[in-house]
C-alpha cells in the first residue's frame, strides 16, 4: 500500500517533522467540572478528552472484587472526528481498543486500596489524526492523576511506524494509512516497563528493536510533558487556593 | 438517569429563594447563565462549535453524506441531529445507545432547525430524485450542568452556519465531491430558551439542581421571520408538572426577549 | 411543503369539518380483560387502544421509589397501522412520544398512595390518521380510571394545526404532514392546566396565543365525551352487578 | 414468561375435571370456544382481521411491499409472518423483541400457511427475478387467555383473504403502484387446531389455566385439497410432555372435524 | 417445488438409499473436556458437536425454581455449516428449534432430582445437510448421559420426508429443500413416546400416519446405535480406569 | 469472564515452579503443548480447520462471498475474521455476541494474516473497483484450556491455506459463480507465538491455568519473508501486568524459533 511518499528527499515527513519528533502536544488539566479527573490533549491534529470517575462503588454489585477496584475503560471516537462519519454504536475497534487500554493504564494503579469499587475511564476522541489510542492513554494518565487516584508511575505513550523504510516516531493518520507497520507502545518511565505494546505490518527483528528503543525515546518525552503538565495544573491551583 | 440525590433541605431553599426572586447560584429568575462559543473548533468535522453554559459542556461537529433523499421529497436535502450523553459528562450517565432523554434533546434541535427552517434544504439538493446531501449533526455533552437542551441547540446552530459544504460535480447519476469548499446555506437562526417552573416562578437556564427539583420546564425555540418579527418555531414542555395558561404565556414573553439576547452572542452575526 | 389545499373556499376542511370541528369520537372503556384497565379510542380514523397494568411490583426492584409509585408508559405503533409498513422496533420518534405522554399523565395520578409500586401505560396505536399521542393520552386516561387509579382530573388532549393560514382543531394526517404547524396539547381541564404541549412548524406569538385558546376548546369537549363515557360506563357496571 | 401461578389445587381440579370429560369453564373436551371474527376493520392496513376466541384476542393487518425475491426461488411473492405479544395482553408478557413464544408462534403460522399454499405466491412476481410483492402479515396479541397459536392462525388468514393488492404497472425495470386494488390470489384455506393433553385426554383450544398446567400440546393445521380432502400441512408439538403415537392419531382426528368446523364460519365463505 | 427427481426409477434416493434406509451414523461421546458431558454426531454429512453443563447454580437467581432443574438449550449453525456464510447472530428459526429441542429433551430427565439448578444443552451445527435438528437431539442424549444427568431413556430423533410420492426416512438437504413435506421426530423409544414432533408440507391423513411409522422405525435405528455407542464409551472409560 | 476461580495455592505452586523452569503439566518453559490439526475436515465449507492445542479445540471455517471492495482498496478482496467463544467450551463462557477476548482475539488473527500477507488479496479482485471476494474466516472455540489466539490464529491458517475459491465468468457487471474451484492464493504462512509472563520467567503456550494467574502475556507473529528471513508481521501484550523491555526482546528470539517449529508441522508444507 506504499502509493504516497511520506517521506521526502531530506528526510522530512509530509508535515516537516524529523523521523524521531514528536507533533505539537498540549494537555489540559481538570478541563471537565462532573468527572473526578479530567485531562484534554491535542498531539498535532489528535484531540482526546479524557474523563475519570472512582474509586466509586460498582452497580451490578456482584461484578465487585474482595480484594481489588476494578479498572473499566471505554475508549470512544465522535462520529464528527474522522473524515466518513463514524456510527456512535462502538465498533469492534473501540472494543478491542478499550481493552487494550484499560490494561495499559492498570499496571499504573494501585488497585488493591480500593476494594470492591471501579474505576471508570472514558477516553473521547473527538479528533482522529492518528495514534488517538497513544493519546487516550497519555491523558488518561493525567486525568488519573487528577483525580487524586494513586499510581506507581505515570504511563506515557507514543507510536512508531515505518513508512518508506524509514522508522518514524509520533505515527500521524497518513502514516498509519500508507505506511508498512503501525506500533503504538505505553510504558511507565520511571519503571522501564512496557504497559501497552501492539504492532501490525512487518518489521524484521532488528526493525522491530529499534522501534522499541525509539518508542521509549518517545515515551520519555510525552513523559516529561506530562509532568510539566501536572506540576503547572497543581502550581495553580494552590494558588488558587 | 437515577432519583434526584437533591436533598429535600436543598429543594426547600431553592423553592423559598424563588419565591422571592433569587437562585441559588445568585441569577435572576430571568438571568442566562455565562455562554462562551467557539466555532471551527475541529478540522476533520465540516463544521464544529463548543457551548458553555455556565460549567455545562457540550461539542456539535456536523458531517455531511452523500444520500438518496426521502421520496416524500425529493428534492431536498436530509437533517440528522443526534445526542449522546457521554458517560463522562455526569456520575448518572452510562455508557450505552442514548436514552429517552438523549432521544428528547436531539428531536427537540431538529424541531427547532427544522420548524425554523435554518438549513436550506432544497439547496442541498444534488441530483434531484436521486442523491441529496444528508447533514449530520451530532451532538456530545461533556460535561452536564443542567439545561442541555438550549446548550445543544445552540452548539447545534453555531456549528451549522459555520460549516462548510464540499463543492461537487454531477457526471451523469454520479456525484463527485471536490476539494473546494462553500457555506452551508443558512436561512434562519433559530434559538431555544428554556425555563423551568419552581412553585409559580419561573426561572431562565435552569441549573442542574434546579432542574432536579422543578415540577416541570418548557423550552421555546424562535426565529426572527421575514417580517422581522419573532415566530415560535418549537415548543416542548418537559417534566412531571403541569403549567397553567398564563405561565406558559409568561414563559412564551420571556423566551422570545432571552433568544434575541441569544442570538445577538451567535458569532460572525450567524454568517 | 404547502403543497396541497388544505382548506376548501367555503372554509371546509378536507373531511368536511370547520375549523374548530373535533373529528367523530368514539371510547370504548374495560375492553380488556387481563389489563387492570383498558380504554379503546376512535378519534376519526385514530385508532389507539390503551391497557393499564398497576399499581403492581416493580421487576427490577431497585428502582422502586419508597416515596411514590413510578409511571412508565410505552407508545407503539402496529407496522400496519401506516401506509408504509413500520418496522416493529421502537423508533426514535416512539420513544419520545412514550416520554411526553407519561408526562402528561403524571400529573393527574396520585402516586404518592402507591410507594415502591409502577403503574405501567401501554399505549398500542392500531390504526394512525394524525393526532394519535393526542388520542392515546386521552384514552389512558379512561383506562387509569378503568384501573380504579385514584387521579385529580382526566387528562384530555388534542392538537391544533395552521393550515393554509388557518388554525384547525384536531389534526389528521394529511393536515399534520402539509400543514405549517403541529400543536399537540393535553390538559387536565377542571385544573384548567397543561400537562403536554408540544409543537412544530411556525407560528407567530399571536397565533400560538390562538392555538392554546383553541387547543383548550378542544380538550373541553374532549373530556366531556370522557366523562359520558366513564359514566355509561359504570352505570353499566352496576346494572351488570 | 414466568412461571406458571396456579396452584397446584387448581391443577389437580383441571385434571380431576378431564378425567370425566369436563372442564373447568364448562365445555366439553372437543368444544372450542366462542369465536368471534371481524374482517377489514382498518383502512390503513390492506388487510385485517381481528379474532376473540373465548376472551383471547388478537389482531392480524397485512401490508404489501414491492421488494427483490429471494435468489432461489426468483418468480413467487414472499410471505413475512410476526408476533408480537404486546405488554397489555399479559401481566406476564413485557416489552421488547419476540421471544421464544411469540417466534414459535409465527413460525407454526407461516407454515400453516406456506405448507397449506394458502396464498398463490406465483402470482405476486412483478418482474421475474426482480421484483416481486412482500406479504408482511403482522400479529399482534391484545389479550392472552390461551390458544394464541389458533386464534392468530385464524385472524391471518382472515386478514389475508380480505386483503386487496395494489394493482401494478411495469414500467422497464420500475414498478408503479397504481391506486386501483384488486383480491389477494387465495389458494386454499389452512385452519390450525390446538389440543392440550391433559393426562390421558386430549382437550381443544386449551384456555390459559389449561395451558399452564397441560403436560404438551399439539397444533394441527389442515387444508382442503383438490380431492376435497382434509390434508394436514402444518404439525407443531409444544411444552414439556410427551404424546403417545397413539394421541397423536386421535389428535389428528379430532383436530379434522374442528377445522372443518372452524372453515365453515370464515367470513365470505374464504372470498 | 418439485423441480428436481428425488427418486431414481429403481426407487433410489440422490446418495443410493431405500426410502427407509438412514445414512451412515456415527457418535462420539466425551469428546469436550470442558463440558460435563458431550457428543459429536455425523448423520450422513449433517455434523453436531453438543456440550451439556449441569446441574448448576443458575445465574440470575431469580429465575431458579424451588422444586426442580429447569432446563435450557441453544441449538447454533456455525457460519461455515451452509452453503451461503450465516450469519452467527441466533436466528427466528435457531431461535424456535432451540425451543422444540429442549422440549424435546425435557421429558427424558428427572427434573425434579436438582432442585433450583439449571442443565444448559449447547448444540452447534457445524455442516447441515438436513435433519439437523434430530441430530441434535440424538447427540445431546447421548451427551448428558456422559454428564451423569439420570433420565427415563434416552431420546432419538429421525425426519421423514415425502418426496416424488415417496416417504422416506432420515432427510437429507436435497429432500427437504425440494421435497413435499418434512416431518422431525423425537421419541423415547423404550417409552413409546414422542415429545418432538413437527411438521410442513402437505400430507394426507393416511400419509402422515405412515410417515409417522416410518420415523418410528428410523427411531428404533438410531436408539440401536445410541445404546451401543454408549455402551462401547463406557466399556472403555472402566478398561481405561 | 469470572474472577479467576484458582486459588491462591495454585498461583503460589505455578509461580514456584516456574521459577525453577517448570510447569505444573510436566512440561518445559519453551514447550508448546502437543498440536494436532486436521484439514479439509467440512464439505461445505470452502476451507476448514481443527486444531487441538493440548486441550485446547478450535475449529476455523473459510466461506466466500462476492461482495462489493473498500472505497479506498478497490482492486482487492476482503478479509473479514470473526470469533466466537461457544458457550459449550467453558463453564465461564456465556451465549451472545462477542465479547472484548473474542474481539481481540479475532482482530489479532485478522492481524496477523493480513500484517504477514498471507492471502494474496488482489488476486481475489473479481471487477476492479466493484466486484471481490470476501474471504469469511469464522472461529469457533469448542474447548478452551488457555492459549486460544495460538490455537485460532493456526486453524485459521490452515483452513485457508487448503480452501478452494470458486472459479468465475465475468459477464458484464455480473459475476458467474462457476463450479470449478481453485486454491486460494497464499503468499506466506504467519505463525503466532504467545508467551505469558510469570514472574519473570516467559512461558510459552499457557495453559488455562497459567492464564489465571499470568502477569500478563505477549502474542508475536512470524512470517518467512522473501529473504528467509523471520519477519514480524503482529504484536500484542494483554493482560494486566507489564514487560521489562528485556522480556519483550527475550519473547521475540522464544517465539521466532517456536513459530519456525510450528510451521514446519503445517499440513502439506502450506501448498
Amino acid at each position: 500500500m506504499e502509493r504516497k511518499k511520506l517521506i521526502s528527499d531530506d528526510g522530512r515527513r509530509l508535515d516537516g517533522r524529523r523521523f524521531d519528533e514528536i507533533r505539537p502536544i498540549k494537555f489540559k488539566i481538570g478541563i471537565l467540572k462532573n468527572a473526578d479527573g479530567s485531562a484534554y490533549i491535542e498531539l498535532g491534529k489528535t484531540k482526546v478528552i479524557v474523563g475519570v470517575y472512582g474509586p466509586r462503588e460498582l452497580h451490578p454489585k456482584h461484578l465487585a472484587v474482595p480484594d481489588r477496584c476494578i479498572i473499566q475503560a471505554r475508549y470512544h471516537m465522535a462520529p464528527f472526528s474522522v473524515k466518513e462519519r463514524k456510527s456512535p454504536a462502538p465498533s469492534r475497534r473501540e472494543i478491542e481498543l478499550s481493552k487494550v487500554i484499560r490494561e495499559a493504564l492498570e499496571p499504573a494503579i494501585f488497585v488493591e486500596l480500593f476494594p470492591r469499587t471501579t474505576i471508570d475511564i472514558f477516553a473521547e476522541v473527538i479528533q482522529a489524526d492518528g495514534s488517538t489510542r497513544c493519546a487516550a492513554i497519555s491523558a488518561a494518565s493525567l486525568a488519573l492523576a487528577d483525580a487524586g487516584i494513586p499510581m506507581r508511575d505515570l504511563v506515557a505513550s507514543i507510536a512508531v511506524a515505518k513508512v518508506d523504510n524509514q522508522l518514524v516516531l509520533d505515527v500521524m493518520d497518513e502514516e498509519d494509512k500508507y505506511g508498512l507497520s503501525d506500533m503504538p507502545i505505553a510504558m511507565m518511565p520511571s519503571k522501564n516497563v512496557i504497559t501497552l505494546l501492539q504492532m501490525d505490518g512487518m518489521l524484521t527483528c532488528e526493525e522491530f528493536k529499534k522501534s522499541l528503543e525509539l518508542a521509549k525515546k518517545g515515551c520519555m518525552e510525552i513523559y516529561k510533558k506530562q509532568k510539566e503538565a501536572l506540576e503547572s495544573y497543581f502550581k495553580n491551583i494552590k494558588e488558587e487556593k | 438517569m437515577a432519583t434526584s440525590p437533591i436533598p429535600s433541605l436543598k429543594r426547600k431553599q431553592i423553592y423559598e429563594l424563588a419565591e422571592s426572586g433569587k437562585r441559588i447560584d445568585g441569577r435572576g429568575l430571568v438571568d442566562m447563565r455565562k455562554i462562551e462559543i467557539s466555532t471551527n473548533i475541529l478540522d476533520k468535522a465540516e463544521g464544529s462549535a463548543s457551548v458553555k453554559l455556565g460549567d455545562t459542556y457540550v461539542i456539535a461537529g456536523v458531517k455531511f453524506e452523500v444520500s438518496e433523499p426521502f421520496p416524500d421529497i425529493p428534492n431536498e436535502g436530509v437533517l440528522s441531529v443526534s445526542a449522546e450523553f457521554l458517560p463522562l459528562a455526569s456520575p448518572s450517565f452510562e455508557a450505552g445507545p442514548p436514552d429517552e432523554n438523549a432521544i428528547e434533546l436531539a428531536r427537540v434541535v431538529d424541531r427547532a432547525l427544522r420548524g425554523g427552517k435554518a438549513i436550506n434544504t432544497q439547496k442541498l439538493c444534488l441530483i434531484p430524485g436521486k442523491k441529496v446531501w444528508t447533514v449530520w449533526v451530532d451532538i456530545f455533552v461533556f460535561d452536564h450542568f443542567g439545561n442541555l437542551i438550549d446548550a445543544s441547540a445552540l452548539a447545534s446552530l453555531c456549528a451549522l452556519i459555520t460549516a462548510k459544504v464540499p463543492k461537487t460535480e454531477i457526471i451523469g447519476n454520479e456525484v463527485k465531491i471536490l476539494d473546494e469548499y462553500e457555506p452551508l446555506p443558512i436561512n434562519s437562526l433559530p434559538i431555544t430558551i428554556t425555563l423551568a417552573k419552581i412553585g409559580d416562578k419561573l426561572l431562565v437556564d435552569p441549573s442542574l439542581e434546579e432542574e432536579e427539583v422543578m415540577d416541570c420546564r418548557i423550552s421555546i425555540a424562535f426565529v426572527e421571520g421575514k417580517d422581522n418579527q419573532e415566530h415560535i418555531c418549537a415548543v416542548q414542555k418537559g417534566g412531571k408538572g403541569a403549567f397553567t395558561y398564563e405561565e406558559i404565556l409568561r414563559a412564551i414573553d420571556i423566551a422570545k426577549v432571552k433568544s434575541q439576547e441569544v442570538r445577538k452572542i451567535i458569532p460572525c452575526g450567524g454568517k
